[in-house]
């Protein structure tokens, strides 16, 4: 570490950088003095960063995730930017290649799954009526990992250098023979870190689902929500190891000089991408399956209907599960494997439209003879089904081995991917955020404002990526930061820039209405006010920490519709009331997300000493948690019953209508 | 709310009417210029006929129901019927995809078998053999059995299937002539293979569709289609006038820059090829230092710029520093 | 699942046994006989993963307890992608290119 | 959460949170044996890819494999009787025979260090080419594991000697015996599919 070279360290010359650096600064700043202005240091240690509470965990992944929204978002606008224009000289190659590398995995690992893992997170125990997961403290440790990733990813942006190979970092570009710089090792550390926090969070839910549901809560009674969230943790326990594993020889490439995928000395370029892969697709299943999960759940509530063919529902969850094990390949036909291989791939790849396509018929008619509601969340429910069969469909064509000769590496398969990923999860997780916002909080999001970001964000997002469509089809590849104006495409480039501004706007109202919704909304709600058909209403909003004073006893599917149709289980009468084990909170899990964040650093460097040093830390805490014998507390009758009769009414019923 | 469904209806009746309009605009791979593109085209639209098929019947039920069933004030007192499913649906909506697949998946194989050979017609041609072998980040092409190389452009003559063997000097790139035929990517230390024949002689913009790094846009490359008489011609010409290139030359060109078009009555075949398991690599570590913080780089007896890094690290890094917008693509760039 | 109380490990000293012979099999077969490559393979291969099973099923106990049914189906799915990720690797990196 | 004890299990499936702990760590090791297996595929792709360098046949000292495995596989087996013992609420046993357990264990580790010096002596490293990067992360993943398994299993048996057998000590020495015996079903595939293979091919 001895001659540290400063000019390299901080990266500096262009003045978008310049701007990021002071605005950081400045934030981090504000963020500072206003805790210590409010006096709030000792708030925020005790309630949000030591909690094991997995409502608040939830919550903190949520608020991350629509952080990393917001950087991801603005890479995509300065994208573009970049090519409204032919020969446009905004971004640099250079600058161009981190963009779009930088969005790609932020977006998909440090926006969608986090945004999902929240949800699950506030939603999961609630739905199957259990107080907590299986492994809170674990639960705490898994958010602090993934945050401490975030967090070291991000800073490549200003000190030493964004990753610039792609979110696909394909070898041997992303090589130290090609990408000397320490960049491309934040891309290696960061998903590393972040990754493990994931799979430990797939165990947690495994188990948890497994073995904290209700009384009566048997398999098929599980809401669809809860089941997606089991298969998702499946798939994210078979999926994650192989990347720790790519990223792991990736490092070893990159720092120690191995060859697992150089050029040179029997290294093969071929088997990180298959590596990749191997991971990569199931991963686009691992957003896009508790994302299915949120729809049914709305789309069944708002219908006033049960999901209609539940049982087809879960086969076709499984089915997906399965299925996107053996359809890898499909990312790289142009590859040479020979058409066997490529024949088999395109029939694995192509089934999976069978499953879905149970899946989207049985959404249309759970709505078919119901009684519609268009609220804000059914909106986005709604607009996925017309815009993912889109993506659905050109995901089929490309799936066909011979024709993604023409389409791979297109923008065709760049409006693919965000025709399947913006509606498949950017929607779902706005339809969860207004559908259970009032549960999180107390008080709903402003519907006015809600019809208003998704009008926005609708058309915004069809006129974005629809012309990328054609401009594929008329051979504009994708990773390409400028084209030349005789090319023809510079009038779809256009348009498309237009449509992104369209669909900032309206994520930027939807900000506001996050703002509007937390300063003047009704307070005074019900804790029930969609009248839903799942256990997380059965209790108050916000939920109290403990979840449930007496956990519910399940007779049926949507249990508590049918508690609600036949009137039991709703009150709770004193007398059942008994004390209630909870976990005590921990500042272990942060503690570890600093340690593992400076390692992170140390190793993204190169300096091996330092990183080993800091790495004691991380045994040092392993062994503190082994002696840890801490058994949680428990709550007294008294202070429960207090809370309860805070929301239920005088006879211990459910509060059910607005008031 | 009922503007707002009419709105919705009509924003999604406008894109199938977009995807079938789709078919005549004047879209590359839409205008085939060969026999191998044209099996490609004919697949797609196949596919197509079925992908919209699927995308009306969901639009129309989509529409119809939400229509049909949505709250309004004269139905706030309808409670919806308990219903589970049913399995005789169940069982329609999961045969008919089934079916939808086993269409797509036959002209599928079959035409992923046919990429593989000599287009049907052209078999009694003898293929023209052209290596190809990509570097950062030009195209060189090589002859063999004329015996001369180009950079960033192929001729080619028509009607004759024409065996691109594909290989490169170090990053992955990915070869493709829309007009003419679908990609296939070029990977160091091995060959992959494509064949294409031109019906037409013209010319086609052919480019590296896989990224690979900070000179990518603007890999593109020329490829004329000749009579066969315009192709001997031009052979004997180079044999006549273009220069000889030396083993230094090569090596000069293997470095990570844009070039224009080059043209020579030899081949590097002659001393190394790229698709040999233990051919030389010729990487430069040294000339990719140009972003960030550095970290090191590991010695490999063949890279190539081991001896003297000091010296070619030295002035490439102020040179390259700035962007290259000027830069790029040589005379190929945009001449399409 | 009842407790084990007999006096003697039976089934693990059973399973110690089975697994060295056929460790010492396989050593054997590989290193002293002159079968073809492909038949050692073949055969080698089984022994390992009959004395996996071994592991699992005389010392791990994974059956046991209220959840050995998802022990079963887990370990299952997690043998079905490893051999999904090791067949699959090798098949799809090493058919159709030409040089390698 | 301590609640639902069920006290006619063996001690380490006592209360729910045990149960929760073993299945979680079951599923834990089905992640595992994906990572694992991952290794072994990155292996069957490079293990030809020499790149000059030297082969399997170079290198593999067979005998002192052999020797390590042997370690290896007896070490599984006491650990089998140490749970054995735990279940007969003996103590006594139980810690012998996890102590026994570790020692061969610790012998295994030290065979397999030397081996390694042994190949670098060689000059077969890790940079030498794809097939021993490949060889040395599977072995030395497969090390690695161990090594904690040694340590964590230390750290256990001091909360062993403290607290006693109790539901929560109990658990952990199970977890424990678990990841052991999956450690040694690792090496048999590394043994058949490294060492015996590459002694063949
Ligand atoms: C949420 C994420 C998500 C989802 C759900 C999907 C879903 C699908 N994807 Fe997509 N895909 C991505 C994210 C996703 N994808 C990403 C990020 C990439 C690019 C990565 C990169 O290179 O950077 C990609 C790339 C990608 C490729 C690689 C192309 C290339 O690189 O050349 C292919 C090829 O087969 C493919 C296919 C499919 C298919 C067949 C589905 C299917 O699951 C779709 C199934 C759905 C339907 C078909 C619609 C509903 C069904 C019906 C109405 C029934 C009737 C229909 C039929 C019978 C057709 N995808
Ligand atoms: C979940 C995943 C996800 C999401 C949501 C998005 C969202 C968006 N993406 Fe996406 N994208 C990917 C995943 C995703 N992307 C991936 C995986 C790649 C491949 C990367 C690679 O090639 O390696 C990619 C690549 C990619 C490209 C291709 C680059 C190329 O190949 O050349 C482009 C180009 O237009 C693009 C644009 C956008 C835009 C405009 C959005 C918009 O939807 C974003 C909308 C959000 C905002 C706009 C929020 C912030 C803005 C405001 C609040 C407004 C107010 C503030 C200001 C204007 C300062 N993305
Ligand atoms: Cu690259 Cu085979
Ligand atoms: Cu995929």
């Amino acid at each position: 570490m001895g001659n540290i070279k400063w000019d390299e360290f901080f990266i500096t010359g262009d003045p978008l950088i310049l701007g990021a650096q002071v605005s950081i600064a400045l934030t981090m700043l504000g963020v500072l003095f206003g805790l210590t202005y409010l006096k709030k240091w000792k708030w925020i240690w005790r309630e949000w960063i030591t909690t094991v509470d997995h409502k608040r965990i939830g919550i903190m992944y949520i608020i991350a995730a629509i952080l990393m929204f917001f950087r991801g978002g603005i890479d995509g606008l300065l994208m573009k930017a970049q090519t409204s224009r032919p020969e446009m000289g905004l971004l640099s190659s250079q600058h161009y290649n981190e963009i779009f590398t930088t969005h790609g995995v932020i977006m998909i690992l440090f926006m969608a799954m986090p945004f999902l893992i929240g949800l699950m997170n506030v939603v999961i125990p609630l739905q199957i009526g259990a107080r907590d997961v299986a492994f809170p403290q674990l639960n705490a440790l898994s958010f602090w990992l993934f945050f401490s990733g975030a967090m070291l990813f991000n800073i490549s942006f200003v000190i030493g250098g964004s990753p610039d190979a792609g979110w696909t970092s394909y070898f041997p570009l992303a090589g130290k023979e090609f990408s000397p710089s320490i960049a491309n090792n934040y891309y290696a550390i960061a998903l590393q870190i972040a990754g493990i926090g994931t799979l430990m969070t797939g165990i947690n839910f495994i188990v948890t689902i497994l073995k904290m549901r209700t009384k009566g809560m048997t398999l098929m009674r599980m809401p669809m929500f809860t089941w997606t969230a089991l298969v998702t943790s499946g798939i994210i326990v078979a999926a994650f190891p192989i990347f720790t594993v790519a990223l792991a020889l990736m490092k070893f490439d990159r720092l120690f000089g191995t060859h697992f995928f150089t050029v040179s000395s029997g290294g093969s370029d071929m088997l990180w991408a298959n590596l990749f892969w191997l991971w990569g697709h199931p991963e686009v299943y691992i957003v896009a399956l508790p994302a299915f999960g949120i729809f049914s759940e709305v789309i069944a509530t708002f219908s006033r209907k049960q999901l209609f063919g539940y049982k087809s529902m879960v086969y076709a969850t499984v089915g997906i599960a399965l299925l996107s094990m053996v359809v890898w390949v499909h990312h790289f036909y142009t590859m040479g494997s020979g058409p066997g291989v490529n024949s088999f791939f395109s029939l694995t790849t192509m089934l999976i439209a069978v499953p879905t396509g149970i899946k989207i018929f049985n959404w249309l008619f759970t709505m078919r003879k119901g009684r519609i509601k268009l609220s804000s969340a059914m909106l986005w429910a709604l607009a996925f089904i017309p815009t993912f069969t889109i993506g659905g469909v050109t995901g089929v064509m490309l799936a066909m081995g011979a024709a993604d000769f023409q389409y791979h590496n297109t923008l065709f398969l760049v409006a693919h991917f965000h025709y399947v990923l913006i509606p498949g999860v950017v929607f779902a997780v706005f339809a969860g955020l207004y559908y259970w916002w009032p549960k999180m909080f107390g008080h709903m999001l402003n519907e006015r404002l809600g019809k208003w970001h998704f009008w926005l964000f609708n058309i915004g997002f069809n006129v974005t990526f629809m012309p990328m469509f054609f401009l594929g089809l008329n051979g504009a590849v994708r990773r390409s930061y400028t084209y030349s104006a005789e090319s023809g495409f510079a009038p779809l480039f256009l348009l498309s820039a237009i449509g992104s501004v369209i669909l900032a706007a309206g994520f930027a109202v939807f900000c506001y209405n996050i703002y509007w919704s937390i300063r003047y909304a009704d307070r005074n709600i019900s804790s029930d006010p969609w009248d839903a058909r799942t256990l997380e209403w059965a209790t108050a909003s916000p939920v109290q920490h403990y979840n449930f004073a007496k956990l519910p006893e399940v007779k049926s599917f949507d249990a508590f519709w049918q508690m609600k149709k036949n009137n039991e289980g709703l009150t709770l009468k004193d007398s059942e009331i008994e004390e209630i084990h909870m976990p005590s909170n921990s500042g272990q899990p942060f503690m570890m997300c600093v340690i593992f964040g400076v390692v992170g650093f140390f190793l993204v460097f190169e300096w091996f000493i330092p990183a080993a040093i800091a790495s004691v830390g991380i045994i040092v805490g392993l062994i503190y948690r082994s002696f840890d014998y801490n058994d949680g507390y428990h709550i007294p009758v008294e202070e429960i019953s207090k809370t309860e009769s805070t929301w239920r009414n005088e006879k211990g019923e459910v509060h059910k209508h607005v008031g | 709310m009922l503007k707002y469904i009419k709105l919705f209806v009509a924003l999604f009746a406008v894109i199938p009417v977009l995807l079938l309009t789709g078919c005549e605009t004047n879209m590359v791979v839409f205008e085939p210029q060969g026999p191998v593109a044209r099996s490609i085209m004919e697949l797609i639209n196949w596919s197509l006929m079925w992908m919209l098929l699927v995308v009306v019947v969901v639009f129309a039920m989509f529409g119809f129901i939400v229509w049909k069933y949505r709250e309004r004030k004269e139905n706030m007192n309808y409670e919806p019927p308990e219903e589970h499913g049913n399995t005789l649906f169940e069982i329609i909506w999961t045969a008919i995809p089934i079916l939808i697949v086993i269409a797509l998946i036959i002209p599928t194989v079959k035409t992923l078998y046919a990429l593989e050979e000599v287009p049907e017609g052209y078999e009694n041609e003898e293929p023209l053999t052209v290596h190809v072998t990509a570097a950062d980040w030009k195209w060189i092409f090589s002859y063999p059995e004329q015996g001369i190389e180009t950079v960033n452009y192929v001729n080619i003559p028509e009607d004759r299937p024409v065996n691109f063997k594909l290989t490169s000097a170090g990053t992955m790139q990915s070869f493709w002539v829309p007009a003419l035929a679908g990609q296939k990517y070029a990977m160091a230390k091995m060959e992959t293979q494509l064949i294409l024949v031109a019906e037409n002689p013209g010319s086609y913009v052919g480019k590296n569709s896989n990224f690979n790094g900070r000179g990518y846009t603007g890999m593109e490359f020329e490829v004329l289609a000749q009579t066969q008489q315009d192709f001997n011609q031009w052979i004997a010409d180079v044999k006549n006038t273009a220069p000889v290139l030396t083993e230094e030359k090569y090596e000069e060109m293997l470095k990570p820059t844009h070039l224009g078009r080059l043209t020579f009555k030899n081949t590097h075949l002659a001393w190394v090829n790229h698709a040999d398991e233990d051919a030389q690599t010729y990487t430069n570590p040294e000339l990719y230092r140009y972003n960030g913080y550095q970290g090191k780089t590991f010695e490999e007896e063949d890279n190539y710029m081991n001896e003297n890094s000091e010296t070619e690290s030295g002035d490439h890094h102020h040179e390259e520093n700035h962007d290259d917008h000027g830069n790029h693509g040589g005379d190929d760039h945009g001449q399409h | 699942m009842e407790k084990e109380v007999k006096r003697f490990p039976v089934s693990h000293v059973i399973g110690f046994l089975a697994s060295l012979a056929l460790t010492f099999i396989a050593a054997v077969i590989a290193l002293k006989t002159s079968l073809s490559f492909k038949a050692i393979m073949w055969i080698i291969g089984s022994l390992a993963v009959i004395q996996a099973g071994l592991q699992l099923f005389m010392f791990m106990h994974m059956t046991e307890g209220e959840d050995g049914k998802t022990n079963i189906i887990n370990i299952a799915y997690g043998v079905f992608v490893a051999v999904v990720v090791v067949v699959g690797s090798v098949w799809v990196l090493t058919s159709g290119h030409a040089a390698h | 959460m301590s609640a639902n004890v069920n006290t006619s299990l063996p001690l380490e499936y006592q209360t729910h949170q045990s149960r929760m702990n073993i299945l979680g760590f079951w599923i834990f090791l089905g992640a595992e044996i994906v990572l694992f297996a991952t290794l072994f595929a990155v292996y069957a792709v490079l293990y030809q890819n020499y790149a000059g360098g030297p082969t399997h046949q170079d290198i593999i000292m067979i005998k002192e494999v052999m020797i390590q495995t042997l370690l290896l596989l007896t070490s599984s087996f006491t650990c089998g009787l140490a749970i054995y013992e735990m279940r007969r609420n003996n103590v006594k046993g139980l810690i012998s025979w996890l102590v026994i357990t570790l020692l061969l264990g610790a012998g295994f580790l030290f065979m397999e260090i030397n081996e390694f010096i042994h190949y670098i002596h060689e000059g077969a490293t890790m940079q030498t080419s794809a097939f021993l990067s490949s060889f040395f992360v599977l072995l030395g993943t497969h090390g690695a594991h161990v090594t904690l398994g040694i340590g964590w299993a230390i750290i256990v048996i001091i909360q062993l000697i403290k607290r006693g057998l109790t539901p929560v000590t109990a658990r952990k020495i199970f977890i424990i015996g678990l990841y052991w015996h999956f450690l040694d079903v690792v090496w048999i595939f590394i043994f058949t599919f490294v060492y015996l293979k590459g002694m063949v091919g």
